[in-house]
């Protein structure tokens, strides 16, 4: 993986801004610990943590047997003593194996009882697809989380966001369910030089706009910026909001965008139904009703399993066609 | 391990409690006084005072759905136990977490946990962390014969034995999961018999005889202090009481409950001091201030006020 | 548990009635099993399965050892092979121990397999709070569910239905979530006699009216049934929509009493964020915007574990004040 | 277990055939004319083979993640596995599965799985099922090393214990899980040291000699047939490829594989066939028609259409 890097303007890959997080704050806070399954030598399904084994070691890089829901449940433990466990969930579909380690005791700790303890963990997982993984390692599983109270998610689009946010989830008091995507690892993005963190609670624009605000994060941002290029000639102005927090979700970006371009449509990778989307049409139409000028279109993959061949999944997952349609949609209005 | 007098007094006295505590409880059950519902550990007195009485009390504890037990015998204080219980806000968790989320930090307690088996990966992550931060104290995690079937007691164990983590697996085995019995939920005999399977020391031990689990306790507790990794120890009890409210007991008959009412730790441990030339007047005044404490820490559950709106609200983030 | 019947007219509680349509299930098709924990002469924690186990013995029920994910996953092998099992999971709580078995193998066979096989399963479990059994035992979980594609998900809030509706359950070739309520188990209910089973996609209007419509499931049913009649007497006439499916949604009959009405508030019993309200409030938002006279209300959960004081409980909870409240915002715009 | 010559062959044809298909798959992989990832069994065909010539065809197969040479062993038509790898209609799942999700009931091959441990409790219901119907077949379920430590093994080797459920669990010890070895993350030294835990008989055999293979897995389907409960084999074998695709295999030494590949099971296979005289000749005409038979295959598959919209969204429900 060559990174180029030129002076302080350095591009790198989201898969190693989010290992270049992970070792940095590794090497800030002896209690910060990596916990999960091939982390060690083999750095990882997909790399992220490559070198971090042979740098920090075994005391520091828990290498675990296959057992997710245990594994979380470690790193409650860890976290209650005041270690800030980072767990990796080698795909994001995985993650239903400690659904009960996350919702019954990572998500409640800290209310439960009463403030006694924190639960300062992250667990990462890639979500998303990735053309053929088939139905069991493709899913962007943000439904399971968005009813899920107690924990953080969030869901970086490009790798300054991954690094800044990693951090800040590491330093955060909370559980974070820090979601990356397969389809992002080898983008580059461009990574500012040195110590950063960013808010672990706030939507960003990524592209200002006037006509119609499109509501996205993980992979879709970068498609949705791909198509407002692409409409721009027809004269057609979007604003590309990144959600980038989805529990909580930044209502006040939201809905500042949506008063100004009257418009939303929402792109997400996960099923349509019960997802992040629902939640932010279902807030939009109680707090802008006034304001919209058409209805909330969602963009997102069909209630299907994510099937292998590449080219039904192509057919099952929402593109840059799919946003552009809806786009459409709510101008025709 | 000798077991002191003195000391057999003080756990005799603990063991009182527990059980007046619960008897308590029952009581305000029946007067539809407390909502949900709560589990006994009357009969299984012995379990919780004798682990908990051979480790430190700066051990870390982590408890199970049955935790009355090992709360009290860790030396929290009654009146905010019970107020927890009756959801108050002088309780351990301001009336939040109940009787199956209890947590007091101060007293080194983890937790109860409403999860079968969910407490079991959390204490092996608390020995980890005690690991990495090399801190003498060890982690004790309770939990029954029945969370013993789930994935996580497996995959703890495992992971444990692995990273030689100092923890101290207790199985309390009374006899059923909720109304199945051990021997048709566990393909082995005993629980002890998979230590096996993680390469790691089980033991299994009369759960009714004081004497017996503070020194099965304390040798176990040795071998994981000294850096030898996990251990399992199993204690034989049983429940005299029924699996929570409203338990009619149809998966059991009355004549093995009278059997195993025989052997009542309680009992047996009066018998010991006897033995030991404690007079039945000592005995008795022992009864009077486990008596006097839990009257005194009803009151004063009974009379703490419960939480307020932003209480019930507040506080889900830190 | 004494139960009134007079001639065809039976008063049954909403337990019994379950306990009627397995009872019948079990005696019509030997394919029927059921599996689950202390489901045998303990009869189930709620008292479900009562009687069931010295009537059909073990080799029709099957009382399992505590081990949620295997307990699902053994169902899934039997329904693959041909039977019909239905699995008791005790308190919804605890499914997220299943939930591998269920998002990654119950949803996804059929489709996956290319039609092979199918997967004709029922997990009932009761979901809600009663009153004092704390954050772990008193969660409605739906927010999990609307998001898994391959599943039905029904959550009768009479005893009439939750007989017809577990007997369609078990007839139907696909698995679904079969959502119980705590405190419906005791309420009492006219039960047709005999033989009858209930469509499981269809949402039913449980009192008509014109005003404002409000869609409820489960135990908040009888408390929007019990806000109607309260506040007819002001000349205020509610239309009281029991979804009954949660998925799928039965958009056509919500839509059709939205369109009559003009006015809709969503009532449910699980968390705010990313429930089953969201993604009513979604398509409604998008399919009816032009016949909505207000803005969409919802009444749920606070995000926050149900802590374990009655009290405190009461707190977090919807309950009939609040509808009363979303039903004045709606008709105050 | 006497291996007749004939069926020797035939188990030599058939690891030929695997080795063949998956090396075929690599070239298709190198071209990039295929997706996502898939795991190879190269080294580890004898496994395959001889469990599944050792059982029934009646009898049914529950594979995992690396399941090739479990579902080609099993006679399914290489050209329908590999359409199905490349996302074609005639694939045995036209191409929603892949790799990881291939299922042919009317092999009664119950699937293979990309869940990690996930088919044990499905392959124990299908076991429950074969009980409750009085049916004479047994489940195989395959599995690795790694899969052993999740909690679905203990969970559902316990269950099937306790019931006494016709079902073999085959693991197929190859000494990694991904990269990591199994001596970090077993604490127990084998998979079969484990089955005392649940009472079951728990063997570990060379996973490189087919005929004990094959008799190791006859005896424990005899056992497993006569209704006296399910058995654990373990078959210690070896990986001679990466985990996946791209795998650099960091984590081992070449020395370590290039031992291993001395003990290769289908070179060793073809010693035992020369050994019993049958001619070069006659084994070159073996892996002729193997050869013939899988450049076939990759033919008609590469040859076959996709699936359409209506295929990609339909059939979800039943
Ligand atoms: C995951 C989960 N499954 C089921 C239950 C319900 N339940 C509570 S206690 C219990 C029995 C536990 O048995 P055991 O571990 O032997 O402890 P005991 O009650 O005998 O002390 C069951 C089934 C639960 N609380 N959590
Ligand atoms: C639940 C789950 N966790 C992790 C993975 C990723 N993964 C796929 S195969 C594998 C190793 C499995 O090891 P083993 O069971 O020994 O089988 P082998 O690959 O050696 O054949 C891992 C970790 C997965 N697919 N599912
Ligand atoms: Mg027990
Ligand atoms: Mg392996």
């Amino acid at each position: 993986m060559p990174e180029t890097t030129a002076g302080e303007d350095r591009m790198l890959y989201y898969s190693k801004a989010v290992n270049e997080a992970l070792d940095e704050e590794l090497a800030r806070d002896p209690d910060v610990l990596l916990i999960g399954e091939d982390i060690g030598v083999y750095g990882g399904a997909f790399g992220v943590t490559k070198g971090l084994y042979d740098k920090y070691g075994p005391e520091r890089i828990w290498e675990t047997p296959i057992s997710e829901n245990s594994i979380v449940g470690l790193a409650v433990g860890a976290a209650m003593m005041g270690l800030r466990p980072v767990v990796e969930i080698m795909f994001m579909d995985f993650i239903a194996l400690a659904m009960d380690q996350i919702l019954n005791s990572a998500g409640k700790l800290h209310y439960m009882y009463n403030g006694q303890v924190t639960v300062p963990m992250v667990v990462r997982t890639p979500g998303g697809a990735k053309g053929g993984y088939g139905p069991s390692h493709s899913q962007m599983l943000t439904n399971l989380f968005v009813g899920v109270p107690g924990i953080r998610v969030v869901a970086p689009s490009d790798a300054a966001q991954a690094k800044g946010l990693l951090k800040s989830a590491i330093r955060d008091p909370n559980p974070v369910l820090f979601i990356e995507n397969k389809r992002l690892y080898p983008q580059r993005g461009h990574v500012p030089p040195g110590e950063y963190t960013r808010d672990l609670g706030q939507a960003v624009v990524a592209a200002p706009g006037s006509d119609v605000t499109i509501a996205a994060y993980s992979a879709m941002v970068p498609i949705c910026l791909a198509v407002k290029q692409a409409v721009e000639p027809r004269g057609i102005s979007l604003e590309v909001v990144d959600l980038v927090s989805l529990q909580p979700l930044d209502m006040e970006t939201i809905a500042a965008s949506v008063r100004k371009t009257g418009r939303l449509v929402i792109a997400e990778e996960a099923c349509l139904t019960g997802g992040v989307g629902a939640e932010v049409a279902a807030r939009v139409a109680a707090e802008c009703l006034d304001a919209l000028e058409a209805p909330i279109r969602r963009v997102a993959a069909h209630d299907v399993p994510v099937p292998s061949a590449p080219e039904l999944e192509r057919v099952v997952l929402p593109g840059a066609e799919d946003v552009v349609l809806a786009v459409r949609d709510v101008l025709r209005w | 391990m000798q077991v002191t007098t003195e000391r057999l007094k003080e756990a005799f006295q603990r063991m009182l409690e527990i059980r007046l505590f619960e008897e308590a409880l029952g009581e305000l059950f029946a007067k539809n006084l407390l909502g949900g519902t709560s589990h006994f550990c009357i009969g299984q007195e012995v379990c919780a005072v004798g682990t908990v009485f051979a480790v430190e009390d700066t051990d870390w504890l982590v408890s199970n759905h049955r935790g009355h037990g090992h709360l009290l015998a860790r030396g929290l204080d009654p009146a905010r136990v019970m107020g927890e219980l009756l959801g108050r806000r002088n309780g351990y968790c301001g009336g939040r977490g109940g009787s199956q989320h209890m947590c007091a930090m101060e007293h080194h307690f983890l937790g109860t946990n409403g999860i079968t088996g969910g407490g079991i990966p959390i204490g092996t992550g608390a020995a980890l962390a005690l690991k990495h931060q090399r801190r003498s104290e060890i982690v004790v995690v309770f939990f029954g014969d029945g969370a013993s079937n789930q994935g996580t007691f497996h995959e703890s164990l495992n992971m444990a034995s692995l990273w030689k983590l100092p923890v101290l697996y207790v199985c309390e085995n009374n006899g059923y999961g909720m109304s199945n019995p051990a021997s048709a939920s566990m393909a082995a005999q005993t629980v002890a018999a998979r230590a096996g399977a993680y390469a790691i020391p089980g033991q299994t031990c009369d759960g009714m005889d004081i004497e017996a689990v503070m020194g099965a306790a304390a040798e176990a507790a040795a071998h994981v202090r000294a850096g030898k990794g996990p251990a399992l120890l199993e204690l034989l009890t049983y429940r005299f009481c029924g699996h929570s409210r409203n338990d009619p007991r149809v998966y059991r008959t009355r004549e093995e409950e009278a059997r195993w009412q025989q052997r009542d730790g309680i009992g047996l441990t009066e018998s010991k001091l006897l033995d030991r030339g404690v007079s039945p007047a000592d005995l008795a005044s022992l009864r009077e201030a486990a008596e006097a404490r839990i009257d005194a820490a009803v009151k004063t559950a009974m009379a703490a006020p419960c939480g307020d709106r932003q209480h019930a609200l507040g506080g889900v983030y830190a």
